[in-house]
């Protein structure tokens, strides 16, 4: 069975290898090939998993080695996979989601003459993640955790004609680099504390390491967190990067890489465990994050990038649950995975929007579509009840266990965490309905665009439909099903241990408190943008509105202080290197030279002056030889 | 007498030599320095070799002044030489080779 | 004939007067079959002389030629056969009644000597680089050296044909001294040789046929600044003489290192009295100093260098070069080592100036001769550290040095002749710009000795630093390595411009053509090139020669 | 007495290299086949040495010893231990790539006049100018000249090496000049002559440095063979003085600086690598250089363990700014040799950091690193060079959207890029977090700090590659044509190895790692204790 796992890796990575070296006689099929692989590695996920399910609780784990990596004296490194629980719930999002929306691809990226290598991407992608979730050691995590990177890299400047686009990538790049580093300290510090970086010992040994190690390594790992999954302060990302293809959207910067952060650290609990102090920074880091992207959201005319906001902030409240420790493991990766269905739901949704609309992204110029496609508005608006947690559908499960955990948490921390995830909540149900208001409510508002061509909003191919029809489904009843007894808490609760916390007000109180303020939010946005017409242009809006338009200032920070400080110190350096280091050389040559010239005066011509010279030469050779006797 | 004297005199007449080396312009003058220098040495030569009581000093004094013989011949015949051909015997005029 | 032996013939005629009738003269031996380098070369150079005078002047060139390079080899067999003998080592002693020294360094030198020269004379010879003038094939000497340049007179002498065949006498006459001048083991003898091969020199550098003017002017500051510069030594013979009461080395020594207990009191104020030594021995070392051509006394290096007929240049950058070091060896080792303390700084300043100086001064030069004359000082500097390491190995790092450097120089100088254009040589830097690209082979070859001069390995001249300085730091000079190491990077500078020059930079279109020598020449640089490679890749052979011979009869 | 396999992969090339000098003036393809021919034949041997060494085994092997000149205690003494076989192993690998790239690099640019110029009389050249001849053959005799400094195990057949492979490679940098600019601008001659005349008295001032400390090693030391030195100072029968040994580290580490180049001794390979030919460019940062950091790795800390040990928190600390000021002085080049030129300089702090945090990852880290910096950095200049000679500029300023009508081109350009910012799975990463990781736990300041370089690297990078590929098409490039056969057959081949050793390192680690113990063992260095064992 084990040996399985390899291949899961492998058919999205022969699909990646096979479609970019290909050449264009593979243009015609590339796709298919492509969705194919995706699909193989899909069913071989499935398999596995019938496989699991049939094993007891704690002889599931499956591992694999392959080969050993980087054998070097005192640093081994294998190439080596394991399939737990917590794997395989990330495997089959990942290859379910990602085989969805290859298909949805074929339709979305019909006219693009460069699809065969947007599916080498995508491929690449799967590869990478799934070596991501499936590595057995931090180091082979760190591999895959690089390659989602560059293939994120490659798919958000997939329309590199476009300096917003390929401006767009370096800066996601970037933004994962500075989180890189975390995650390579973490994994030296690891090596130092406890000689290896393999799951396995390192977590086993957590009690013997000291707990200023674990700290450190806590938070360097949170700080690489931080990067991949776009929370404060490393979120600036995420927002450009919805200048990728929208299959690219859902799948990584909806889905499944920017969860990868709460997948490290639910996988690294143990350690967070043992240090209380980071994981107490996990959780104040996600509630920052979850009313910071919140607030984004509610300001994005763009429909993409408000769907962006909302994403952060939803990583938001995982990473809040991974920082309440045992009490939330489970239930972040549980709205991680309802997450994934809603959110890749509602990016689809957009895409189709957008499809329709000759890829127009302001919302302001959308209005009423929901006659012109009656699918995509009943998918996106089963996504939309889901994320706001409508009693019911999977978003309220899942949200509504993380509030209830994050007071579960107990003390004044866990008061003030709950009552923020209220608060997110609340907005979360604004800025959603207020989405789902401009773009299929009201009257339309879309006119000729530069070219002149008037958009004919119309419902997109089957190819693009059927995904988020499944999709839909997954939304609506995933949560449900992981609820109803507690399925999916036992299915984890090996891997990540849960315990109940002392909640100082009872889950259903909690349940009302979110019926509440979901209430109010959704009134609130109707209020403003379902009631009176949506002005075509952006009001001006109060100093929050317009703050949080600009990422709340955030990029504005990030270009004064690095970008024009960076220019500033490299066109510096070039100075001095060029004047002082390499200046310095030149001088002494050059005084050399005039040494020289001056010498050489003495050469005079006169053969007088060469007999002085001879003269005086002789003179202080007697006096030296007498001067060496006398003394 | 004694003859540190003549090696008092034969100092000073090379210290003379060596000076007029040094200042005079003409090339003939400059070389009949020279020889001057050459001189005192024969002196001093004579004189230890008289206070040696051996004849070394002497016999070398003889050496020299054949020596100084050639030289002239051989200084004057390119001193002319080089008169000939720029009409002028001063050493500062023969300076086309410098620095 | 030596100063001894003939005070032996004085005392024993003193005696005549009270003894009686009988042994009365008793006639010095001379070892004439040890002195026979010298013999062969002197008496040939006379040969030559009488040649001027009776041989038709349309066979003298060939006769001279013929006589010079025979003269040399036999020579050279004679070394060769004397150091088979033993003579070299075991048997090395002392000739002529106490003149000459027959031993190691002083055959290793005038074997040197003998070949350098031999290859010079080629270049003497060589006649096919200026073009014939009225169709009489020239040289690169006067036709009529006597004649005004420029004159009627000196037209009529090209005319007809006349060259200047005295310089193979000449030469004869200086390789006559020279081979003495590094194994004289008197002052009096060294001051004669000094003077022997000094005096042909003077004229040699007078006899250019292009540039007269420079080359006389080249002729009276040579003339001038050498019998100046032999006045000083002959004074500090002189005091020498008065501080020894002996003229003799090994007479010197033994009072220098006190070895003479019986000072007769009348002397007791001259005989050891170190002032006369000091000053004395100061003076013979400037006077050597300045045939090395040491800073402070080098200036006329660049001036006569530049202004002297290039083969003559190479001539005497060469074998001076290689006799007045071997003199200045036996100075030290010989008669002063018991001042070595005293003479050490002294020294060390003299080395370090001349490395530094020699380099720093060669940057800005724009002759190529003189940049040539400043770099042999430098190198008179390298070689001086080795002097100053008081050691075998010393004396073996510096003849090893002086045998690679003196053919490497002759072969520059060689390459120098061949670049030419309307006035003669182009010897002005801005002229060799772009040689590699129109002559490579000669550019080439031209860049191999400006390596081996800056020392770069796998070149003779590596070899021949690293045998210095390594003998120098074991001799305990560090100090001069470090300096002698900054100044080769300091000199490495203008060697590598030149070749930049050579190479990197475009041809001009008025540049000077490469001449096509004649075997003579090429023989020269074929023997340079080739010495330079092979002492760069395998030393050894020439290494154990060196210091086989690397010891001093005393 | 075995076959000499090492002399002859040293003696292969240069017999090549005399072989294509004398190839006739008019046979230009043929004197390039030949040359070609000659660097597969060495790669083959350099292939049988690879197979003939066994890791388990001596520590130098192969040897061949013979002697050559007695006086200077000098022996002609071979011999190759990890270090030596792998770097051996990457010269003789990047050697045909070199000359395939450089294939028309020396044709006779047609703009340039007749060779033939001045007054220069027919028959009087026995030799005409032939420069491709002589470029190709002035690249074999450097390979010839590298192969057998690492095959030395006699500090003076090194020392003579390290001195003469400066020559060929001046005449390479000054006489073969980037005809980008020497098209367009008039001073590039000048340009160029001064950076060859830089890059030669940098390294010879340095070498002179060192060949006085080589002296000195010989007065203490009494001989130049690394094995009696060693032996010498494990049953102590030689103990230097601190001071002495201080001293002569320095001269020799000074040297080894000037090579590397370390900063602040670095400011000659920018010129150098911008003003030479890409390949010869490669040939210097890929090659040469190394000839340096593999001299640290084997002369510095095996002659002078107290010394090095004493020196390395200075060295770490240039390393460190090696490290970061390389990479910010690469954001901040216009041209694009000189920014490689500069990463390459990041690129040898982290190899410098890696040998002198004396652990076992460290160093064999530092060892994979110069072997994955060779390859990758060939990659990323080379394909540079095709576009540069494409355009006929080295300013990122004059290119855009090259993306658009090269993809092929641009896709291995932008491979390159990652392996120089050392992605995973490609093979500089395997080599920079072993140094990362051997630093830090030696030091882990320096560990941290260097890693703000990996940031760097990715800044510089995606920098160049998105002003010159991406955006929209420059009307400069619109005609630009993709990659053809040869340039591929360059790239291809790099690009596949870069990929197997940053997937499976181990036949390359499997060699160093018994050399960096012995190594270890020089220095009397143990690696750090983890916490948790230490605990125990």
């Amino acid at each position: 069975m084990e040996n399985l796992i390899a291949l899961l890796v492998a058919a999205p990575l022969l699909g990646a290898a096979v479609l970019l070296c290909g050449g264009r006689r593979l243009d015609r099929s590339g796709h298919w090939i492509g969705t194919l692989l995706a699909a193989a590695s899909f069913v071989i996920g499935a398999v596995l998993f019938t496989d699991m399910l049939g094993k007891g609780a704690d002889d599931r784990a499956l591992h694999q080695k392959l080969f050993s990596w980087i054998p070097v004296e005192g640093f081994q490194a294998d190439v080596a996979f394991q399939l737990d629980q917590l794997s395989m719930t990330f495997v089959l999002l990942i290859t379910g989601v990602g085989t969805l929306i290859h298909i949805y691809s074929i339709g979305y990226m019909e006219h693009d003459e460069r699809r065969r290598r947007f599916f080498g991407f995508l491929n690449l992608f799967l590869a990478a993640m799934l070596l991501l979730v499936l590595a057995d050691n931090y180091l082979l995590l760190y591999a895959g955790w690089e390659g989602v990177g560059l293939a994120s890299y490659l798919l958000i400047g997939f329309w590199q004609h476009k300096p917003s686009a390929a401006t767009a990538a370096k800066k996601a790049f970037l933004v994962n680099r500075v989180g890189d580093i975390g995650l390579s300290i973490a994994i030296m510090l690891m090596f130092t504390t406890f000689g290896t970086f393999a799951f396995g010992p390192v977590l086993g040994a957590t009690g013997d390491a000291s707990e200023g190690k674990l700290t450190a390594i806590g938070l360097m790992l949170l700080l690489a967190a931080c990067g991949k999954s776009a929370q404060v302060p490393l979120q600036s990302w995420l927002g450009d990067a919805m200048e990728g293809p929208t299959p690219v959207s859902a799948l990584i910067h909806a889905a499944t890489m920017v969860t990868a952060g709460v997948y490290l650290i639910v996988r690294s609990g143990v350690i967070f465990n043992a240090a209380p102090d980071a994981q107490l920074v996990v959780a104040i880091v996600g509630a920052v994050t979850l009313l910071f992207g919140a607030i984004v959201g509610c300001a994005k005319d763009d429909i993409k990038k408000a769907l962006a906001g909302s994403t952060m902030s939803q990583i938001g409240y995982m990473v809040l649950a991974a920082g309440l420790g045992p009490i939330g493991y489970v239930f972040a990766i549980m709205h991680l995975v309802t997450h994934g269905f809603f959110k890749a739901g509602l990016f689809l949704g957009a895409g189709s929007v957008m499809h329709g609309m000759n890829d127009e992204v302001d919302m302001r110029r959308y209005g009423g579509l929901r006659t012109y496609m009656p699918v995509t508005f009943v998918t996106f608006g089963l996504g939309y009840l889901a994320i706001i947690g409508f009693p019911g559908l999977s978003g309220f499960f899942s949200k509504d266990k993380i509030i209830e955990a994050a007071f579960a948490k107990g003390g004044t921390e866990g008061w003030i965490l709950g009552s923020v995830a209220l608060l997110g909540a609340a907005i979360t149900a604004f800025y959603m309905t207020r989405v789902m208001l401009m773009t299929f409510f009201g009257q339309k508002r879309w006119q000729p665009d530069a070219e002149g061509r008037e958009p004919h909003p119309h419902e997109s191919p089957k190819s693009m439909t059927i995904p988020m029809i499944v999709l839909a489904f997954g939304s609506v009843f995933a949560g449900g099903f992981f609820s109803i007894g507690d399925r999916f808490l036992h299915w984890l609760e090996p891997v990540t241990g849960h315990d109940h916390g002392d909640a100082p007000i009872s889950a259903t109180t909690v349940t009302a408190a979110t019926m509440v303020v979901l209430v109010i939010g959704v009134a609130v946005a109707w209020s403003v943008y379902g009631r009176k017409p949506v002005p075509a242009v952006a009001p001006r809006g109060s100093l929050l509105t317009r703050a949080a338009r600009r990422d709340l200032l955030q990029d504005d920070f990030n270009h004064v202080v690095l970008v024009r400080g960076g220019e500033h110190l490299t066109r510096s350096l070039v100075y001095v290197d060029h004047t002082l280091v390499d200046g310095v050389v030149n001088g002494t040559a050059a005084s050399m030279g005039g040494l020289s010239g001056r010498l050489r005066k003495l050469q005079n011509g006169y053969a007088r002056t060469y007999a002085v010279s001879m003269f005086g030469g002789t003179a202080v050779l007697i006096a030296a030889t007498l001067l060496m006797r006398a003394v | 007498m004694n003859p540190v004297n003549y090696l008092y005199l034969a100092a000073l007449l090379f210290t003379i030599g060596a000076s007029g080396v040094l200042i005079r312009r003409n090339a003939i003058v400059v070389f009949m320095c020279i020889e001057l220098m050459l001189n005192a040495c024969n002196l001093t030569l004579v004189t230890f070799s008289r206070m040696h009581g051996n004849l070394d000093g002497q016999i070398l004094a003889f050496f020299t002044m054949v020596v100084a013989a050639a030289e002239v011949v051989v200084g004057l015949a390119i001193i002319v030489s080089l008169f000939r051909s720029r009409h002028s015997a001063s050493v500062d005029d023969a300076s086309l080779m410098k620095l | 004939m030596s100063a001894t032996a003939v005070h032996s013939l004085w005392t024993t005629a003193g005696e005549v007067t009270s003894a009686a009738p009988g042994d009365r003269f008793t006639a010095p031996t001379i070892e004439y079959a040890q002195l026979a380098p010298v013999l062969i070369v002197v008496g040939v150079a006379v040969l030559g002389v009488l040649v001027e005078a009776f041989v038709p002047r349309r066979h003298r060139y060939t006769t001279q030629v013929f006589l010079t390079v025979v003269a040399l080899a036999a020579s050279f067999a004679a070394v060769i056969g004397l150091a088979a003998d033993g003579y070299a080592t075991k048997s090395a002693h002392i000739a002529a009644m106490g003149a000459i020294a027959v031993d190691g360094p002083a055959l290793f030198l005038q074997g040197t000597i003998l070949l350098v020269s031999m290859v010079s004379v080629f270049t003497f010879a060589e006649r096919r680089l200026d073009p014939a003038s009225h169709g009489n094939r020239v040289d690169s000497f006067a036709a009529q050296a006597g004649s005004v340049p420029g004159s009627d007179g000196e037209k009529a002498a090209v005319k007809a044909g006349f060259t200047t065949t005295e310089v193979f006498p000449l030469v004869l006459f200086s390789v006559a001294g020279m081979l003495v001048f590094p194994a004289a083991n008197d002052l009096l003898t060294l001051f004669v040789a000094l003077e022997v091969f000094s005096l042909p020199l003077y004229l040699l550098c007078a006899v250019a046929r292009r540039k007269r003017l420079m080359s006389q002017e080249s002729a009276v500051k040579y003339f001038l600044l050498g019998s100046f510069s032999s006045a000083f030594l002959l004074f500090g013979i002189a005091l020498l003489y008065g501080y020894a009461g002996t003229v003799s080395y090994a007479g010197i020594a033994a009072v220098v290192d006190g070895g003479v207990q019986d000072i007769d009191p009348a002397l007791a104020d001259t005989m050891g009295n170190d002032a006369l030594l000091l000053i004395g021995g100061a003076l013979v070392l400037m006077g050597l100093l300045f045939k090395v051509g040491a800073v402070p006394f080098h200036m006329w290096t660049p001036d006569v260098y530049q202004g002297a007929p290039t083969p003559v240049t190479g001539f005497m950058a060469a074998a001076t070069k290689v006799a007045a070091f071997g003199a200045l060896l036996r100075l030290l080792y010989v008669v002063l080592p018991g001042l070595t303390w005293d003479l050490r700084p002294v020294m060390w300043g003299v080395a370090i100036v001349t490395m530094v100086g020699g380099a720093v001064v060669a940057i800005t030069q724009t002759d190529i001769k003189r940049l040539l004359a400043y770099s042999s000082i430098a190198h008179a500097g390298f070689i001086l550290a080795g002097v100053i390491a008081a050691s075998p190995e010393g004396i073996s790092s510096v003849l090893f040095y002086l045998g690679v450097y003196s053919f490497v120089t002759v072969g520059a100088f060689a390459v120098v002749t061949l670049v030419r254009d309307a006035g003669g040589e182009a010897t002005h830097l801005s002229k060799w710009a772009g040689l590699g690209r129109r002559s490579p082979l000669t550019a080439a070859v031209f860049a191999v000795f400006l390596l081996s001069f800056a020392g770069i390995p796998l070149t003779s001249g590596f070899s021949g630093k690293f045998a210095v300085f390594k003998a120098a730091a074991d001799g305990g000079a560090a100090g001069l390595v470090v300096v002698g190491v900054i100044s080769s990077a300091i000199a490495a500078f203008f060697y590598i411009r030149v070749i930049v020059l050579m190479f990197f930079s475009e041809p001009k279109a008025d540049g000077p053509t490469v001449a096509v020598p004649s075997p003579l020449t090429m023989t020269t640089i074929a023997v340079g090139v080739a010495v330079t490679l092979v002492l760069g890749l395998a030393p050894q052979y020439f290494l154990d020669l060196a210091s086989q011979a690397g010891v001093f009869v005393r | 007495m075995s076959f000499p396999l090492l002399t002859a992969t040293a003696a292969l090339p240069a017999i090549g290299a005399v072989v294509t000098a004398a190839v006739p003036a008019g046979r230009r393809t043929a004197a390039k086949w030949t040359a070609l021919f000659f660097s597969l034949g060495t790669l083959v041997l350099a292939g049988l040495v690879f197979a003939r060494f066994e890791p388990g085994g001596d520590r130098y092997q192969l040897t061949e010893s013979h002697a050559w000149i007695k006086d200077f205690g000098v022996r002609y003494d071979l011999g190759v231990d990890g270090i030596g076989v792998a770097l051996l192993g990457l010269t003789a690998l990047l050697m045909p790539f070199i000359l395939l790239a450089g294939w028309h690099d020396a044709d006779p640019s047609p703009d340039s006049r007749p060779e033939s110029g001045g007054g220069d009389t027919g028959g009087a050249r026995p030799y005409r100018w032939r420069p491709t001849q002589g470029f190709f053959a002035l690249i074999l005799m450097v390979e010839a000249m590298v192969i057998l400094s690492f095959e030395a195990t006699d500090v003076f057949l090194f020392y003579i090496l390290f001195e003469a492979m400066l020559i060929p490679m001046y005449f390479l940098i000054g006489g073969f000049g980037d005809r980008a600019h020497a098209g367009t601008d008039d001073n590039a001659a000048a340009q160029r002559s001064y950076a060859a005349v830089k890059f030669l008295l940098y390294n010879l001032a340095g070498g002179l440095i060192m060949l006085a400390a080589v002296i000195g090693l010989y007065v203490v030391a009494g001989s130049f063979s690394l094995a009696e030195i060693a032996e010498a100072r494990a049953n102590g029968s030689l103990e230097m003085a601190g001071s002495t040994e201080k001293w002569l580290f320095l001269g020799f580490f000074f040297a080894f600086a000037v090579k590397a180049p370390l900063w602040p001794l670095h400011t000659w390979l920018p010129n150098a690598m911008g003003e030479a030919t890409a390949p010869v460019a490669v040939l210097i940062t890929a090659i040469v250089d190394k000839v340096g950091t593999f001299a640290m790795l084997r002369y510095c800390l095996q002659l002078f363990p107290d010394a090095s040990k004493w020196a390395t928190p200075v060295i770490v600390v240039l390393a460190l700014v090696s490290i970061i000021y390389g990479a910010l002085l690469a954001v901040g080049q216009r041209d694009i040799k000189r920014l490689i030129a500069y990463a390459s300089i990041s690129h040898f702090g982290f190899i410098v950091l890696g040998i002198f945090a004396m652990t076992s990852q460290g160093q064999s880290g530092a060892t994979l690193y110069m072997v994955n910096h060779g390859i990758s950095t060939a990659a990323l200049m080379l394909v540079a060079g095709f576009l540069i000679t494409r355009r006929g500029s080295r300013l990122i300023a004059d290119y855009g959207g090259v993306q658009k009508v090269a993809p092929v081109l641009a896709g291995t350009f932008l491979i390159g890029g990652l392996a120089t910012l050392s992605l995973p799975g490609l093979a500089p990463f395997v080599s920079e977090f072993l140094v990362l990781v051997g630093a830090f736990s030696a030091y882990p300041a320096a560990g941290i700090i260097a890693t703000v370089g990996i940031v760097l690297a990715a800044l510089y990078v995606l920098v160049l590659y998105q002003r010159t590929m991406t955006g929209p098409v420059k009307e400069s490039v619109r005609a630009m044509p993709d990659l053809r056969v040869r340039e591929l057959a360059v790239v291809v081949p790099l690009i596949a190895l870069l990929l197997f050793l940053g997937v499976f390192p181990k036949p390359v680690a499997d060699v160093v790692n018994p050399a960096v113990q012995h190594t270890m063992q020089d220095v009397q260095k143990k690696d750090p204790q983890p916490e948790v064992e230490a605990a125990k």
